[in-house]
């Protein structure tokens, strides 16, 4: 059990979120609909966003907020989690939300003009 | 350190910019450009050889001195270029075609700057300023889709040229650390012992662009596009100086020209210099068979310009004293007998309206003073005695002789009596024979024009009886070439190798029997003037024969059996190279374009794979 | 890879490609501190956590700080325990070391942060431009839906207010509090067809609540000679008023987010009519 | 270390009227335009003052906590020059946007031009490798939304290819900066610039691969760059301006500060980055490639604007092949072709849009005897192709010529390189000179254009530079010179200034 | 112990993900797309990241699922609009 354990604590985030952040992948390069290539994009922002809040995590870390019970520093040594990427990916989430919106927007104006949804059709008569 | 060197390049600079402003007004325009050239040949008189001017170009981070010098040869080349250039402004002055004055000054910035200058920044900057301006001019021609498709061509390949001197520029910077031409040429003559092969790859990038420049053999193609579509006032100095560049350029880079022990010799001179006399001979000879099938006038001279190249740079090969003087007197002649010849056509095509040979005729009366400057143009073109064209095709052929090439000798020969043949086409269709009525009301080239003829006629007389003025700035060149210059007597003689000729004399003799022969047609024959239509099938036309107009002007298909034996050759188009290398870049350019399919997943497609591709990368490596 | 190669063909190179992705990412992971090699005390934010980037500073300009081969000695850096309640005007002091991060010690990431969103809004309001069209058979929802929007919206409003106004104690700060706020007007809007919010109220709410985000920054810049630098006491650890600008800070951006995001949801909801003519 | 706390107004003004801009808009739609006109006029002069004031180079230290700690924005003599020239185009084309921005949401519109520009300073002067991500995204996102501005649909399909394949990029790049941030525990790019080394090569090369795709995106190198033709095009003349003007620059300056600060190995003649396979030879490679894909694809094109559209991306390919090349010539001959292009290309775009506006077409054939109906725009349109082209007496001659220079002085298989960009800069003088043949034909007979007055200063002064920097390179040469110096020396040129004391011992 | 409970977070994600991908609908591939922003709420609980937890849950699952159906509605009306 001990060895599982470890592995995965070591492992599983990272595997988690490379595994969303491959499907959303997936997602944007086969699929013709616009629509399913923002949902490709908004899973890939949340793998990344897993990403680089698992590697602020260790397995004996404690929230990074001071509270009357959690100590973040014991004996001159940091436990808590690494607040760094974590203020990182709350802007990353912000900045997703940012760009799904605008993306989103576009493609309602790429279907009202062009009247279709499909990707292969959205480009001018080839002069 | 003489200042006036600067303003030589920096006059035509400043004219250029006041006829750019003053481009509304055609005769201000035209004006500013003619007394520009008067003041840089003014300027002129007061540069001397060995004075140098440096100035110091912050660029590149570091300082780089920008250095002008005078030798011998940049002071002659100065002066038959400002002055045919002055010359040929004055011409225009009356002149309607659509020649765009500030162009030529840029031109002639660029032609001052490239004569004097002795760094290679300075050099590839005029050179390009040159080629561009040239293009833009060449843009202006009368017949709007061929000019445009002429510039075109003649842009890419002066545009290649001038990168594949790029290219040469640098590698010399690389090896000598410095950018004066005198340092990296003495530096390649140093080493041209050790590693010839090395010596001649960097030369050869240089003489690339100036076989391009001069329309020498395999990159002549250009040439009859060009100066055909050309405006009709540009012409004269695109072929008579502009050519002159790349010969210039050639003799800069001439004394390395691998003469020492690192080469293999072949009939008494390095092979390099054999194939480079073949490729000047075969340019003389493809010049002269092509230019007799010509119906357009200015092409058919256009090929001969560059067919008078190929002399020049047959007889520079040689590297011989009497080479090197025959190959820049014959520039000299070529520069004066070309430019009147072509200005004279100028005159002839602003008056009849049209280039081709088969529409003119019979225009000597109407045009007399254009009609014998046409005459001596023609006269000297094909080197017959008394005119300057004589002397220089006579040392040509001595120093072949001398050089005991006697196949290459013959093939001149041959070239020289072909120039003769299609020279003799011209000057027959364009002013002897009948006129068609359309030119009765045709008028003499006004005053201005005339004034220019007399000149050019002079000029072509007097440089043919007196060749010995021209030879003595030449002789200085080739002395300071390190050759032993050639002993001219009296001015009056041009000494050969074996024979000297007294040039004089010979002029006299042939004057007096001119005289005399045309006396004689006057006072005998009883000649009535006779129209154009009745003199072929005395009063009838049979219906059979479907004769128009044009085909009565008996240029037409002048050479037809000639055209018959030469058919065979030309099957092998020598622009088929050029003309293919086109189409397979238009060719891949409409494949790659394929790339942008302009569907948002497939650019997706491709940022991922090039990201894998360079992931693998990273492992292997 | 034309248009129209076919699905199959594209699925399967799309596969082959990822896979390749991951097994370079995992062969990087392989190199990656992870799990319980994770050491925050390698990290410069120890010293965001144990809140002595002063001392820090101290050190590193007389030479201490970066040993020989340019090793960073964060871990000696020496540090005063922090206990929540009593220790007094830290350099920071928010409670919360993520809202510490994102509004103190890297606040300039925030504003480029707002910025952002409020060019997302812009863009998304500049492109569905027109004059809105009567849209006539749309079902029209419910009493109940009415009723309980209209209600639950004065709860949610205030539990927004509380995420953000509490930003620099508890987890959540102004996006959050915002997103929550725009949550419960996306509640009116799905309460009643038609529902129009007072739209010069939300644009000039907008651009204030930004404005007084740049001002506080700049008054940073006048008064303590540095863009966003906190001119404000920092109290006691864990109080109300303890953290100087931070509350100011996440008021502006909780207030910004939420007005941003439901006009971005008016915009999206509203049937418009393009006048380029 | 001289800090310049004042110089974050270069960020901060502009920040505050783009929040402040749609109040002006209630006033008036013109006053919202003008405000920021009036804001970029801030920044131009403000960095005007910078730069030849000699105040740099310094550093602007965000929140009192200095670098490795805080955020910091560094002004060297590249930032500074590159956020001038950023600033006078960007006030330029927003004279040209008071006059072709009528229709349409006009207030939004000025803010994301506003912040567009603002965004490519930041990037150009920011100091932390996260705070480049955020400045990215504020230039793209506002560029997405230009791009798609407009009636023509076109601009929907090219801004939508944009955002896909650019947000794709953003999170590569988020993820190569997460990498190195598990083993050096920073977010400095000076600190993370000295310390690379410590990295372990695999991760190193894997995080460094993911960060140059990342900014290639961008930088519009080859297999990145697919979404360039159609988002030039699609957009209004005026954006497609400021995204080659303005966006292209903000990129070069980010992909080659990281290639060649962050990654990239001091001392040696030529820079070359560390990990297992060299990121510069790398880019070499992609920015020929792109050379040649630009220049060949524009050959064939009948439509202008997607010619230009075109050649610029070639452009970016020739400036990524003078930075690659590593020595300082290489860059100064990059810098050089990058101010160049931005100045030239700019210029080209706004001319195609008053001729659109005017009613003149956008096809080759629209332009046939355009000489004889306004001779001011065509003559603008040849100084700027001429430019382009790199003949003498026009800017471009000066910086494709030490480009050459250096590549050839660098040998080796750049030699092949050069000649392979030397061949491809023939076929584009082809397709930029067959349009000013087309201009200058006057066998056709057709109406006057006449000029109108607003979008002809932004012109007329392009223009004019172009010419003034043909004639005197010294003007940007002096700058140029400078930047070579601190991009190809890491330690001395950059980092020391923003760390003095990291590697005191 | 709670790395079993975060495994189980994880492969539940990963299924929603896949039937993301393997939907036909649109509405469904969203909501799948919703729930999985949800779950790495969750599993930012788990990373001991409460901050990121709440803002992932407001914006991620709350709000872009919103928009992304908002949108769908004015696609769906258009189609809708396009067959009468």
């Amino acid at each position: 059990m001990q060895a599982l354990q470890i592995f995965l604590q070591n492992w599983i985030y990272l595997i988690g979120a490379m595994a969303i952040f491959g499907i959303g992948l997936y997602i944007t390069l086969t699929n013709e609909n616009i629509f399913k290539i923002i949902v490709g994009l908004d899973i890939i922002e949340s793998g990344t966003n897993l990403f680089m809040t698992a590697i602020a995590w260790h397995p004996k870390a404690v929230m990074p907020i001071y509270t009357a019970t959690n100590q973040l520093v014991v004996n001159g040594k940091v436990v808590s989690a690494d607040p760094l990427p974590q203020s990182l990916v709350l802007t990353a989430i912000v900045i997703g939300l940012g760009t799904t919106a605008l993306a989103l927007t576009i493609a309602v104006k790429i279907f009202e003009k062009y009247g279709t949804l499909d990707v292969r059709k959205i480009k001018e008569a080839k002069r | 350190m003489n200042s006036n060197i600067i303003w030589l390049v920096f006059t035509p600079l400043i004219g250029s910019a006041i006829a750019a402003i003053l481009y509304r007004v055609k005769f201000l325009d035209r004006l500013v450009t003619f007394s520009t050239f008067a003041i840089t040949l003014l300027l002129l008189f007061s540069v001397h050889v060995g004075q140098s001017y440096t100035f110091n170009l912050n660029f590149m981070g570091k300082i780089i001195p920008l250095s002008w010098n005078v030798t011998h040869l940049s002071i002659f080349m100065l002066y038959i270029s400002v002055a045919f250039g002055t010359l040929l402004t004055f011409y225009s002055l009356m002149d309607k075609s659509r020649m765009k004055g500030f162009l030529l000054l840029l031109i002639l910035a660029a032609n001052n700057w490239i004569f004097t200058t002795n760094d290679m920044v300075g050099f590839f900057f005029a050179w390009e300023l040159m080629g561009w301006a040239s293009i833009v001019s060449v843009l202006g021609g009368r017949d709007e889709n061929s000019s445009r498709h002429a510039a075109l061509y003649y842009a890419m390949m002066s545009i290649a040229g001038s990168y594949s001197m790029f290219f040469g520029v640098f590698t010399l910077w690389k090896l000598t650390g410095s950018l004066s031409i005198s340092t990296n040429v003495a530096y390649l003559s140093s080493i041209v012992g050790m590693h010839p092969w090395w010596v001649l790859g960097i030369v050869s990038l240089f003489f690339v662009t100036f076989m391009i420049k001069a329309g020498i053999f395999p990159f002549h193609t250009w040439v009859p596009m060009a100066y055909a579509y050309a405006p009709d006032t540009f012409t004269p100095f695109l072929s008579g100086v502009m050519s002159k560049y790349g010969i210039y350029g050639m003799l800069l880079f001439l004394p390395i020209s691998l003469m020492e022990k690192g080469m293999p010799a072949a009939f008494g001179l390095p092979w390099v210099n054999y194939i480079f006399m073949w490729i000047g001979v075969t340019t003389a000879v493809v010049g002269t068979v092509l230019a007799f099938f010509q119906d357009d006038v200015k092409k058919l001279f256009a090929y001969s310009s560059f067919s008078n190249l190929g002399y020049i740079v047959a007889a520079i090969s040689l590297f011989s004293s009497v080479g090197v003087t025959a190959g820049i007197y014959h520039a000299f002649n070529h520069l004066l007998f070309k430019g009147a010849l072509f200005i004279t056509l100028a005159a002839v095509i602003s008056r009849t309206g049209t280039s081709k040979m088969s529409e003119m005729g019979g225009l000597w009366r109407k045009m007399p003073v254009t009609f014998f400057t046409f005459f001596i143009g023609i006269a000297s073109a094909a080197g017959i005695p008394p005119f300057n064209g004589f002397g220089s095709k006579w040392l040509i052929y001595q120093a072949m002789i001398k050089q005991h090439l006697p196949f290459a000798t013959v093939m001149l020969f041959l070239a020289s009596t072909g120039a003769f043949m299609y020279l003799f086409k011209a000057f027959h269709s364009v002013f002897l024979g009948q006129r068609s009525a359309r030119y009765d009301n045709v008028k003499e080239v006004p005053v201005v024009g005339q004034i220019v003829e007399y000149l050019l006629m002079f000029a072509m007389i007097f440089f043919g009886v007196q060749p010995g003025y021209i030879l003595k700035p030449i002789g200085a060149i080739v002395s300071s070439m390190g050759l032993k210059p050639l002993p001219t007597m009296a001015n009056g003689y041009v000494t050969g190798m074996f024979s000297n000729v007294y040039v004089p004399l010979i002029s006299w003799s042939l004057a007096i029997s001119f005289t005399v022969g045309f006396i004689l047609f006057f006072i005998s024959a009883k000649h009535k003037y006779v129209s154009q239509s009745d003199n072929y099938t005395a009063g009838q036309i049979p219906e059979e024969w479907n004769l128009t107009p044009e085909t009565y002007q008996f240029s037409w298909k002048f050479y037809e059996p000639i055209e018959g034996i030469f058919a065979p050759f030309f099957r092998i188009k020598i622009d088929g190279f050029f003309r293919g290398l086109a189409n397979w870049t238009a060719a891949t350019s409409s494949a790659i374009k394929e790339i942008f399919v302009s569907n948002a997943q497939i650019y997706a497609f491709f940022a991922v794979a090039g990201l894998i591709i360079f992931v693998i990368a990273g492992w292997v490596a | 890879m034309r248009n129209d190669t076919p699905a199959l063909v594209k699925r399967i190179t799309a596969l082959s490609l990822i896979t390749i992705l991951l097994i370079g990412f995992f062969l990087a992971f392989k190199e990656m501190p992870k799990g319980s090699a994770v050491n925050v005390n390698q990290r410069v934010s120890r010293l965001y956590v144990m809140k002595n980037v002063e001392t820090a500073t101290k050190m590193m300009e007389n030479g201490k700080f970066f040993a020989k081969g340019i090793k960073p000695l964060r871990t000696d850096v020496p540090y005063t325990p922090i206990t929540f309640g009593k220790s007094k005007n830290l350099e920071d002091g928010a409670a919360n070391v993520v809202t510490s991060i994102v509004v103190d010690y890297r606040g300039f990431d925030t504003l480029g942060e707002v910025t952002v969103l409020f060019l997302a809004a812009t863009g998304v309001a500049m492109l569905l431009f027109g004059k809105e069209k009567k849209r006539k058979n749309k079902t029209e929802p419910s009493l109940i839906m009415y009723v309980g929007t209209r209600i639950s919206f004065a709860i949610i409003f205030l539990f927004g207010i509380y995420i953000f106004v509490h930003g620099h104690l508890t987890p959540g700060g102004g996006f959050p509090g915002g997103a929550v706020i725009a949550s419960g007007i996306l509640g009116l809007f799905l309460g009643k067809n038609g529902y129009k919010p007072n739209h010069l109220g939300l644009k000039v709410f907008e651009s204030l609540s930004g404005m007084a985000f740049v001002i506080i920054g700049l008054t940073g810049l006048f008064s303590v000679h540095s863009f966003l630098a906190n001119f404000l006491p920092t109290g006691v650890i864990g109080d109300l008023y303890s953290a100087g600008f931070i509350g100011l800070i996440y008021i502006a951006i909780g207030m910004k987010v939420g007005a941003e995001l439901s006009a971005v949801v008016n915009s999206m909801i509203v049937d418009v009519e393009e006048e380029w003519s | 270390m001289n800090i310049f706390n004042n110089a974050a107004l270069l960020i901060g003004v502009p920040l505050l009227f783009a929040f402040s801009i749609p109040l002006f808009g209630l006033i008036s739609k013109e006053l919202a335009k003008w405000v920021t006109l009036l804001t970029i006029g801030f920044n131009a002069s403000f960095s005007f003052y910078i730069l030849f004031a000699h105040k740099y180079p310094t550093m602007v230290v965000m929140g009192n906590w200095l670098p490795p700690f805080g955020e910091n924005l560094y002004i060297g003599p590249v930032a500074a020059f590159l956020v001038f020239v950023i600033s006078m185009i960007g006030l330029l084309i927003a004279i040209y946007n008071l006059w072709a921005i009528k229709k349409g949401d006009v207030i939004r519109f000025s803010v994301l031009f506003l912040m567009f520009t603002a965004g490519a300073s930041g990037i150009v002067l920011t100091g932390d490798i996260f705070n480049l991500f955020i400045f990215m995204e504020i230039t793209g996102i506002s560029s997405y939304a230009l791009a798609a501005f407009g009636p023509e649909r076109r601009a929907l399909g090219g801004a939508f290819k944009f955002l896909v394949v650019s947000s794709i990029g953003s999170t590569l790049y988020l993820m190569g900066v997460t990498l190195i941030y598990t083993q050096l525990g920073t977010l400095n790019i000076a600190e993370i610039a000295a310390r690379i080394n410590q990295t372990t090569p695999g991760l190193l090369t894997f995080a460094g691969i993911l960060i140059i795709s990342g900014l290639a995106v961008e930088a519009e190198l080859f297999p990145f760059n697919g979404w360039v033709p159609d988002t030039y095009t699609g957009a209004i003349n005026g954006v497609s301006a400021s995204l080659s003007g303005i966006a292209a620059i903000s990129a070069v300056y980010a992909l080659f500060r990281i290639a060649m600060t962050v990654f990239g190995k001091s001392g040696g003649a030529y820079v070359s980055t560390y990990g297992k396979i060299d990121l510069m030879a790398l880019i070499a490679l992609l920015a020929t490639a792109t050379v040649i894909i630009g220049e060949l694809s524009a050959l064939s094109q009948k439509n202008v604007k997607k010619m230009l559209a075109y050649s610029s991306m070639a452009q970016m390919g020739l400036i990524a092949v003078g930075f690659s090349i590593g020595n300082k010539l290489g860059v100064y001959g990059g810098i050089f072709q990058l101010v160049n292009h931005s100045i030239a290309k700019s210029m080209l775009f706004l001319i195609v849009g008053v001729l659109v506006a005017v009613g003149v077409g956008e096809n080759i054939d629209d332009f046939k005897g355009l000489w004889k109906r306004n001779p001011f725009l065509t003559l603008t349109f040849s100084i700027g192709a001429f430019s382009m082209l790199g003949f003498p007496l026009f800017g471009g001659f000066w910086s494709k010529f030490s480009i050459v220079a250096a590549s050839v002085q660098r040998g080796g298989w750049y030699d092949f390189i050069i000649g392979l960009v030397l061949f491809a800069s023939v076929v584009e003088a082809f397709y930029y000179l067959r349009i000013v043949a087309y201009m200058f034909a006057s066998d056709v007979e057709l109406p006057k254009v006449k000029t109108p007055i607003t979008p002809a200063i932004p012109i007329f002064i392009l223009a004019v530079s172009i010419v003034a920097i043909g004639i005197f390179p010294q003007i940007v040469g002096t700058f140029s010179a400078q930047a070579a110096g601190e991009l190809t020396h890491k330690m001395s040129g950059y980092i020391l200034h923003v760390i003095p004391s990291i590697a005191a011992h | 112990m709670i790395i079993y409970v975060a495994t189980l977070i994880v492969i539940v994600v990963i299924m929603l993900a896949l039937i993301a991908v393997f939907s036909k609908k649109l509405l469904s591939a969203i909501i799948a797309s919703g729930f999985v922003s949800l779950g790495v709420s969750g599993l930012f609980f788990f990373l001991q990241a409460p901050d990121v937890a709440i803002t992932e849950a407001a914006i991620g699952a709350g709000l872009s699922t919103a928009i992304f159906i908002i949108a769908l509605k004015k696609v769906k009306k258009g189609e809708s609009k396009d067959e009468e």
